[in-house]
């Protein structure tokens, strides 16, 4: 689809995506991650679990190195991200696709530039800057826009839009940016169980027909058969398991979630599985 | 001091004058002068009217401007800054008598004082205001100023219980005659101006022993011949019609000539860190 | 179950972690925040020092008598007012000088824009510095890096730019390309450039970094992240403040007239320095008229860059594309304003009064020559400023009148303007039933509007008429003396923060009232409109309060002297070594100022 | 409780909380709200199902008054909420408590004064300021704060909180209020299913011990089950459909949900049913 994402190059063992060491991240005193370590490969689609304030907004943050971690060793595509600077920093965030869990659109900003945003990486600063005036790329904008449905939105401004659709704005900028890993902070949170669903499909296959990496937070765990090889599970700033979602069962969820844990829907689906 | 290397003749004079009157006034009248010297030495002549001391005498300094009109003071400073480059080249009659007056609020209670000792005493811890002119003027400020110190031997600072700077000498006027300050001072020529009303307000309680005061000063890059015809025509100024006008407003009968040498005693007073108010 | 066996084999087993690297004070202590009390408490203790340092003289306040002779005497000087001189001449003069001084005021801040977002790139240090790992105080370090090191220095730039009175830039001016408007307004320009800098930087860096995370990770560089997420996010504020300098530059740049320029600012400055009370009158008039349009059409502008959807006349909206036009009919008519200002001062009608009209764009072209910078030499004598022990303690001591004369005006006025801009702000009394849902009938309407309409005329009248007249009114009043400067300054800083104060409520968008409002509008405005713009406020008034503390011509004529008035005095003397010792306070005391409101950005009030 | 909720009065017949007749809403041109009729009777709750973009926040902002009708009549209490103003306004104000989808809470102030913030119909003005200096009734702040699990974070900004825990605040500052209304829209969508799950409870069990009336955006279907009395399906702006929870089944949903939807959980839990 763009020339400058690499094809999966099979010859040499490629890196792992994400290798962590014992990595801790504290606030004032609060540590809010702690010893977390982990390996992600090249294109595995992974998801991420847990309760609310359980670190995992915050580790996505450490994951694109936007926060430093204060413990351990974060390495990417083989790279410490600890010193990363300047042009590589640059280089290494253009692959890294970020969905964020809220305020992922400049209200300043009409939609059509919240979405060519995805192509800062790749624009040298005075294209970007001619974007602003006159958008470049506009075909992509429009295509993207049409894969989340809101392809009538181009011109509009984020605060016309509905939560949901504000979201999917925000998808359509990660599918124009191509990176070879998303990280992907609750995306369905705001959207109903079809469009969920679907943007959850839309994810997965578009990782699966580029060879992308694909981390996703979720709270709907219903959405986790099928289209993820893995789950991690956090709790507490800590990895609290980690495995395929078949792995998932209903003590381990109790646990997870804490113990006054009583929902019926799992039970229930648990039983089915 | 910038070296005169080429005299040859200006194509064209600017005037700048120190802004010690009503810009109005100054435009018109000064204006006046510009025409006449245009007239009389063939040279395109302009007066730019500047609201700032220190600019005038940075504009001729620095060759912006070819002709100044400065107090005694600017004109040290300019001697300070130029050397030998700068020229008087004519002053008033009055300007070699030149004399400022301390005035009153006729409500205040002040009478007349033969010297300003009996003044500083007089006031003397009674919470009394005074004002100046402008900070950079000679006779609303400097030497008022010096006067009083050589009199009674002590600052203004200390005999006052404010000292303020008002502006100009109008305003001086103004500001005592409403009672908003108790006394100031200010040169001779905008009270003789002022209307009774106002002079019957502020009454005149001292008036200070006579110094030099303005004058015509030039650059000597300008080439002699030039200067002498620029003299000639500031000495002819009463044989024009807008020439007269222009006197009248200065109250002067004519221009006479005059020299650095007698400016050099304020050149003197302003190297000995003659006291300014601060 | 393979479940519970792939649990056992995760690295970090969360069972049996003791976390011993990784302690966690625990129970959270419950710190309740001080830093407000903190505030108030410092806020208190200046107020006492500035009351007991100086002399303030409440007589005209307390004694009866003297109340009515003050009385009387501001009586008669306001009635000095009341007959403007309205001759046909003199009206073709005000207006000739109209032109003028928009021409002037319009380049200087126009270049003075360009200039600052320049400067304020480097002195932002969202923008100069970036991502840092550093967090805290080691942040407060110049030499941590090379781009932090950029970044103090422009903020030195920018700090001496404004410092230094632009009618000693003008007077340097002078010296590299003559006489004249233009002049007057590069001189402009480069105090404006200090000025502008200052905010913008201080705007852009108050801006909530998580908010444009998202451009850094797209993986936009910094200039990317300002252009597409600082910018945008700031840029309500940011041209709020940029019109209201520009209506200051229109208003009182007498800088344009002191170096051989004409203009309302400078003629004015005349006509009070000679007690042309009449005329100062009408030139009032045209000022207030002048700032009234350029009000007007700020407000124009500003409404069609503003993109808030749930605003009523964005509801309105036509099609996509009027939608699209309205930012560039705005940023046209800023433009076409700019034009109109370049071909003016180049070929318009121009003359200064005594003039003949002729090309002033042209002087500014020497600046290219180097010929022209000889010149500066003459200015030389700045680099060495007089270090005498005793003369330093001097300088130092003079700040103290001028701080505390800032401190209680600048109080006096945030306090003024904070009242005032509930009635002065668009939303709140205008439209406020875009967010209240309340459906108000025309007799409830009107009183507010009205309130408005008053309000507005309040803050225009004070920040239109000069510093100096209100200094003048209140020395008829209390006598020369601090009250008369602090009063006049309070008045000022009043209506000049008014106006920005609730610019800065205008812009928060209207969902965010709607969310929170709670059935009153006062209550509204203070807990949710106030603490929402209480950054962009309080960057004003500490800019504000550094201002007043340099303001040197009111000192002088209420005769409290102070460290800004013996700078110009010793600067106009040409004592340039005692001149530059002078304006190293000033320096030291703007960048003060200016770093501790910065590192108030660090707190969260 | 509060002193200040009155006691469903038995007597006569109580006004519907709720009636709408024939109500529109536009943006611009395009009619987002159509033609929506009902009414809700005090002490029900209901719940709104929708796709993205369907007018579900709309709904809620007319609902509130915030946002005058372009067409139809709106009546609240019984009386119609054109013409409000003033002392009725503000009671009408105290009386409805609205949980938003997003910025709900003020970044500027403290989490304890966003809680108290549900105060503010209470409290005159004066008092409201002091409180931003001396935080006023703060027992009733960490009782809120407790019930929503986040007692410690009292003192904290709302930038330190992750998006689950936000949103937890803007609950707690409705449970400040006590409101004879809650609407809330989407308040579990950031939360993990238990936390999303007890809050709906803690919701509807208020609702159920005040006789509070409570109406809920919904996207999550499975916590319908049990805590709502009714439905309302709002699609394209109109009201699509109403009924009892039990009466949702496969076609209806794919149907509102458009007909690519091929939910799978659905479709088992509609035979589950
Ligand atoms: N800037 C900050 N300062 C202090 N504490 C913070 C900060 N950011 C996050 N935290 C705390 O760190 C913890 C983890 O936050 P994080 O946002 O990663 O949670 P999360 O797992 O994404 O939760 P949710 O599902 O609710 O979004 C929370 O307890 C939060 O309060
Ligand atoms: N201010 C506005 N200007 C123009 N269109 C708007 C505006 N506000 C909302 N809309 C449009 O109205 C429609 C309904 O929006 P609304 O926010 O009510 O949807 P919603 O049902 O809450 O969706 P979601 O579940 O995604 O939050 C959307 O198509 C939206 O784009
Ligand atoms: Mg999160
Ligand atoms: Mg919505």
């Amino acid at each position: 689809m763009d020339a400058n994402s690499p094809p999966p190059s099979p010859a040499p063992p490629a890196p792992p995506v994400f290798r962590l060491q014992g990595v801790g991240k504290r606030f004032g005193h609060q540590w809010v991650l702690r010893e977390i370590g982990f390996e992600i490969a090249a294109g595995e689609r992974v998801a991420i679990i847990g309760p609310s304030g359980a670190g995992k907004t915050t580790l996505f943050r450490l994951l694109c190195a936007v926060l430093p971690a204060d413990a351990g060793q974060i390495e990417v595509f083989g790279q410490p991200c600890a010193g990363l600077r300047g042009r590589k920093l640059k280089r290494m965030r253009r692959d890294i696709g970020v969905l964020y869990q809220s305020d992922n659109l400049i209200p300043q900003l009409r939609v059509v530039h919240n979405v060519l945003m995805g192509r800062l990486g790749r624009w040298s600063l005075p294209r970007a800057l001619i974007s602003l005036l006159w958008p470049q790329d506009l075909p992509a904008a429009r295509a993207a826009l049409e894969r989340v449905e809101l392809a009538d939105r181009l011109w509009a401004m984020p605060g016309e839009l509905s939560g949901g659709q504000q979201q999917r704005v925000a998808l359509a900028r990660l599918l124009v940016q191509q990176p070879r890993v998303m990280l992907a902070d609750e995306p369905v949170s705001q959207l109903d169980i079809r469009l969920g669903r679907e943007i959850i499909e839309l994810l997965s296959s578009i990782a699966t027909t580029l060879g992308n990496t694909l981390l996703v937070n979720l709270h709907t765990l219903e959405l986790l058969q099928g289209h993820f090889q893995r789950v991690l599970a956090l709790k507490d700033g800590r990895l609290f398991w980690q495995g395929p979602p078949a792995g998932l069962n209903r003590e381990l969820l109790r646990e997870l979630y804490g113990t006054e844990y009583q929902a019926l829907y799992l039970e229930e689906s648990a039983d089915v599985r | 001091p910038v070296v005169a290397n080429a005299s040859q003749a200006p194509d064209k004079i600017t005037i700048v004058a120190i802004p010690d009157d009503s810009a109005d006034n100054m435009r018109q009248f000064f204006g006046l002068i510009a025409r006449h010297i245009e007239d009389a030495t063939g040279i395109p002549t302009e007066y730019v009217h500047v609201e700032n001391y220190a600019a005038t005498v940075t504009a001729l300094a620095t060759g912006r401007a070819q002709l100044a009109w400065f107090g005694a003071v600017t004109t040290a400073q300019a001697y300070l800054m130029m050397g030998d480059e700068l020229e008087v080249v004519a002053a008033r009659d009055i300007d070699k008598e030149f004399i400022s007056y301390f005035i009153a609020n006729a409500d205040a209670g002040i009478p007349p004082v033969n010297d300003l000792a009996e003044l500083a005493e007089l006031v003397q811890g009674k919470n009394r205001t005074f004002t100046f002119g402008s900070k950079s003027s000679t006779s609303s400020h400097l030497m008022p100023r010096s006067f009083f110190a050589d009199q009674s031997g002590q600052r203004p600072e200390q005999v006052f219980r404010t000292v303020a700077y008002s502006g100009s000498h109008d305003v001086v006027l103004q500001k005592v005659a409403n009672g908003e300050f108790h006394l100031g001072a200010l040169g001779q020529p905008p009270y003789d101006r002022a209307s009774d009303e106002l002079k019957a307000k502020a009454p005149i309680i001292y008036t200070t022993p006579k110094f030099t005061n303005y004058c015509f000063a030039t650059r000597k890059s300008l080439g002699q011949e030039t200067i002498d015809q620029i003299h000639a025509a500031l000495l002819g100024l009463h044989e024009s019609d807008e020439g007269r006008q222009a006197l009248d407003y200065l109250k002067s009968e004519g221009f006479v000539d005059a020299d650095m040498s007698e400016w050099m005693g304020y050149v003197e007073l302003l190297k000995s860190g003659v006291d300014i108010g601060n | 179950m393979s479940a519970d066996q792939l649990a056992d084999n995760t690295s970090g087993s969360p069972r049996t972690a003791a976390g011993d690297k990784f302690p966690n004070p625990s129970p959270l202590p419950e710190k309740r925040p001080w830093g407000p009390w903190a505030a108030i408490f410092t806020i208190a203790v200046l107020l006492v020092a500035a009351f007991t340092s100086a002399e303030w003289d409440f007589t005209a306040l307390t004694d009866p008598d003297q109340r009515r002779l003050a009385l009387g005497r501001m009586g008669a000087w306001l009635a000095a007012f009341a007959a403007p001189d309205f001759s046909a001449e003199f009206l073709r003069h005000c207006w000739a000088l109209t032109l003028q001084t928009l021409s002037a005021a319009v380049i200087g801040t126009g270049l003075a824009v360009v200039a600052a977002i320049l400067l304020a790139m480097g002195s932002a240090r969202a923008v100069s510095v970036g991502e840092e790992e550093l967090t805290g105080w080691h942040r407060l370090f110049p030499l941590r890096s090379p781009t932090a090191l950029l970044c103090s220095l422009c903020r030195i730039i920018q700090d001496i730019l404004r410092a230094v009175p632009d009618f000693v830039w003008a007077v340097i001016l002078v010296a590299v390309i003559g006489l004249g408007p233009m002049t007057g307004a590069l001189a402009l320009a480069l105090n404006i450039t200090g000025i502008l800098a200052k905010v913008y930087s201080e705007l852009w860096d108050s801006v909530d970094e998580r908010r444009y995370e998202q451009v850094r990770v797209a993986g936009g560089g910094r200039l990317a992240v300002l252009f597409y997420g600082i910018g945008p996010l700031a840029a309500r504020s940011v041209q709020s403040f940029t019109l209201m300098r520009a209506e200051c530059a229109i208003r009182n740049a007498a800088v344009i007239g002191a170096v051989g320029g004409g203009g309302l600012g400078a003629d004015i400055w005349y006509q009070i320095q000679f007690g042309a009370w009449d005329k100062v009158t009408t030139l009032l008039l045209f000022t207030l008229a002048l700032t009234l349009s350029a009000d007007l059409l700020s407000n124009f502008i500003r409404r069609q860059l503003r993109s808030d959807p749930n605003h009523p006349r964005a509801a309105r909206h036509q099609s996509v594309a009027w939608q699209l036009a309205r930012s560039y009919i705005g940023v046209g008519a800023a433009l076409a304003v700019a034009v109109w200002s370049f071909w003016f001062m180049g070929w318009g009608d121009n003359a200064p009064p005594g003039q003949q009209a002729r090309n002033f764009l042209l002087p500014a072209l020497e600046l290219l020559s180097g010929e022209a910078w000889q010149h500066i030499a003459f200015f030389e004598r700045m680099l060495r400023p007089d270090l005498e022990p005793a003369f330093v303690l001097t300088v130092i001591q003079s700040a103290s009148v001028p701080l505390a004369m800032a401190l209680v005006g600048t109080l006096l006025g945030v306090l003024a303007a904070a009242m005032l801009s509930y009635p002065h702000s668009f939303s709140f009394m205008w439209e406020s039933h875009q967010f209240t849902g309340e459906a108000a009938p025309w007799w409830l309407k009107l009183p507010r509007r009205l309130q408005m309409v008053l309000a507005r005329l309040t803050g225009l009248i004070s920040r239109g008429v000069p510093e100096v007249m209100w200094a003048f009114l209140f020395i008829a009043f209390f006598g020369p003396g601090l009250l008369a400067g602090t009063v006049a300054i309070a008045i000022h800083s009043a209506g000049v923060l008014v106006r920005v104060f609730s610019e800065s409520i205008d812009n928060i968008p209207y969902r965010r009232f709607e969310q929170s409002f709670s059935g009153s509008r006062p209550t509204c405005f203070g807990l949710v409109a106030v603490p929402t713009a209480w950054r962009d406020w309080l960057t004003y008034a500490f800019f504000q309060f550094e201002s007043n503390v340099r303001t040197a011509v009111v000192l002088g004529i209420v005769g409290a002297g102070g460290l800004g008035f013996q700078f110009s005095f010793n600067f106009e003397w040409f004592r340039f070594e005692k001149a530059a010792t002078y304006l190293l306070m000033i320096i030291a005391l703007t960048v003060i100022i200016d770093r501790t409101s910065r590192l108030l950005r660090f707190s969260r009030v």
